[in-house]
């Protein structure tokens, strides 16, 4: 548009200016359309807007359009087409009705009504809008709980199967068990005799109290059990500690057990 | 047994303390069996009337909320919200109105064009959502509001939108006919429109969000 | 003039919207000057007390919380599914039919000696437990089923686990049975096991789970 005839003229002064006394010195960009044009003419008139008058509306835009043109506004053309419109709207609502309608045009009558239902519409919309608007809004007017509780999460692990998972489960060892031999893996043992040699030769090491667990061999993989190397060790160190080679300490039932060397004269 | 006071003292804690409104539903998950939520959640909103918080409902949630009337010593908990142009303030109030409604009828509605955008700034406030598609030529997609809508505005349901049921008597809220004619509850499942496909709302919104303003 | 209902009412919607507690301090900034706050503070404690949503004092600050009896509701369970390997699957259908029974004799039906963590898995779960010792050389301790198995599969009791008759009927059992193959009546009495003494069934259970899979 042009420089505009009123500069930061908004929408809510435009409708000001429509209702005050039709006066139309107003600046076009205040208006979203032919319609919204329309809605804020049609509000100057101050009725129900269903029971709007339309050739008076009609009367209205076109005059908005004279004038806007005659202050040299460009018009967008959605303007001029819909005051195209309005004037043979209105022109046949001037005319005498012709004694049999034709029936490929709506009565003029039926186009004003809806003409007047969109104006009433896009007015309660407008209406709606603000309502909403005004409603208490979250964040804006009503506050929610600003610190929530944290809900924990506890998580369970449910086995899953049933009964004929079970019932299988039962019968195939039990199948199974027909030609097979169960042959429970002889457990490896830490013989006595490799403890003891093991042992002696770790004396001459031991001149401060030892933990007996610190002393037994490491656990090799595929070898005995850590329990039968410590176990090993233990029984050779009581024959050492009868032998007198050896003094052995326990302070508690349980607790670690301590070795150290005889001291020799 | 779970007396009307415990039942009404444990829907108290758990809505105090949850981020987001509770449906009867989520209570009833977390209540022992016989609890009467329903009389548990009138006995709270009639305790906390008038008080500085209040119990209201939203779609079908319920939450506390602070009262309105003390918004103003809000200052600090506020977040500026963003502000909807107008365009889209009357978009949103025509979809909402209207649901399920069509962007065609969105725009004769208003009486011209939407920019591009104003649907965008909607969907990506998760105010609007894609409802379906409208059974005639084109197959247009229909438009209808969120949950978080309704969590927005604090309203109950459809039928709670203000005035909607003045605009309805007058015949306002039908989409292309005069008025006198019988006009479809929103709120109702609308039997001439087509579900989405899940893949199809997705692809759609992708590919909407796509030409928009999508913020990466 | 601010009564004492007054500023009740907005330490109450200030206390609930804050995102950490509150001190008087913090209140008097937002209240009006002529506010009492120590009074308003005192009103909301003794409106509160009792219900599902307590005023409590942290340091000199002060927040809503949810009342200590009512945490529980405050936790969400999920269960999370879980399969049980063959071992598990047949080590839990051999005590179940042949308890009260050793873990030698287990691995005697299964003709393979079981890994430590099979029946951790099945205690872990509350499926097994250690019934007693057998009377035998070693007093080896002897294992049976829960109350929470008979609740998973859905059993009234171990003499409702379904018997050979049922086997045949589930297609399980073949043809060529090796003759003298019975399945044991799990329900019938043991006389040879002594009980387990309460704490020993305790440091076993501690133990047991130690050199496992203890899951931390």
């Amino acid at each position: 548009m042009n420089a505009p005839f009123q500069p930061g003229l908004d929408f809510e002064a435009a409708t000001t200016a429509a209702v005050d006394g039709e006066a139309l010195i107003i600046d076009i960009d205040g208006f979203e359309g032919p319609l919204d044009l329309l809605l804020a003419l049609a509000r100057s008139q101050k009725v129900d807007l269903l029971k709007l008058s339309v050739t008076r509306l009609v009367d209205q835009y076109l005059a908005f359009v004279r004038e806007a043109r005659r202050k040299r506004f460009a018009l967008a053309a959605d303007y001029l087409v819909m005051a195209a419109w309005l004037a043979f709207l209105k022109s046949r609502l001037l005319l005498p009705k012709p004694e049999r309608p034709r029936e490929d045009e709506p009565a003029p009558e039926a186009l004003a009504a809806q003409l007047a239902f969109r104006i009433a519409k896009l007015d309660a919309m407008r209406r709606a809008a603000e309502a909403l608007k005004a409603r208490p809004i979250l964040k804006r007017d009503v506050f929610p709980r600003g610190d929530p509780d944290a809900i924990s999460v506890i998580s369970h692990r449910r086995p899953t199967g049933d009964l004929r998972a079970l019932m299988a489960a039962y019968v195939e060892p039990r199948a199974r068990g027909q030609d097979r031999v169960y042959r429970p893996r002889p457990m490896a043992a830490f013989p006595l005799e490799e403890a003891r040699a093991h042992l002696r030769a770790q004396l001459p090491g031991l001149d401060h109290w030892t933990a007996l667990t610190g002393v037994a061999p490491k656990q090799r993989p595929d070898g005995p059990s850590r329990a039968s190397y410590v176990a090993s060790t233990l029984s050779a160190c009581l024959e050492m500690v009868r032998e007198g080679e050896l003094e052995a300490r326990q302070l508690a039932p349980f607790s670690e057990v301590y070795l150290r060397a005889t001291a020799r004269p | 047994m779970t007396g009307t006071d415990d039942a009404e003292r444990m829907v108290e804690a758990l809505l105090f303390a949850a981020a987001e409104p509770l449906s009867a539903a989520d209570l009833a998950d977390r209540l022992p069996a016989d609890a009467d939520i329903p009389a548990a959640l009138e006995a709270l909103a009639v305790r906390y009337q008038g008080r500085g918080v209040e119990l209201v409902q939203v779609g079908d949630r319920w939450r506390f909320q602070t009262a309105p009337d003390l918004a103003h010593l809000m200052t600090r908990e506020r977040e500026e919200p963003r502000r909807l142009s107008r365009a889209a303030q009357e978009t949103l109030a025509i979809i909402a109105y209207h649901q399920p409604v069509t962007r065609a009828e969105i725009e004769a509605v208003r009486g011209v064009q939407s920019s591009a955008g104003t649907l965008d700034v909607l969907l990506e406030l998760d105010l609007v959502r894609m409802r379906g598609r409208r059974r005639t030529p084109g197959r247009p997609v229909t438009w209808g509001t969120t949950d978080a809508f309704l969590v927005h505005y604090g309203l109950a349901s459809l039928s709670d939108l203000p005035g909607v049921a003045e605009m309805k008597a007058a015949g306002l809220l039908s989409l292309d006919l005069p008025p006198g004619f019988a006009v479809p509850d929103p709120s109702a499942a609308s039997p001439e429109e087509d579900p989405l496909d899940a893949d199809e709302a997705h692809d759609f919104h992708q590919d909407f969000l796509g030409d928009g303003e999508r913020s990466d």
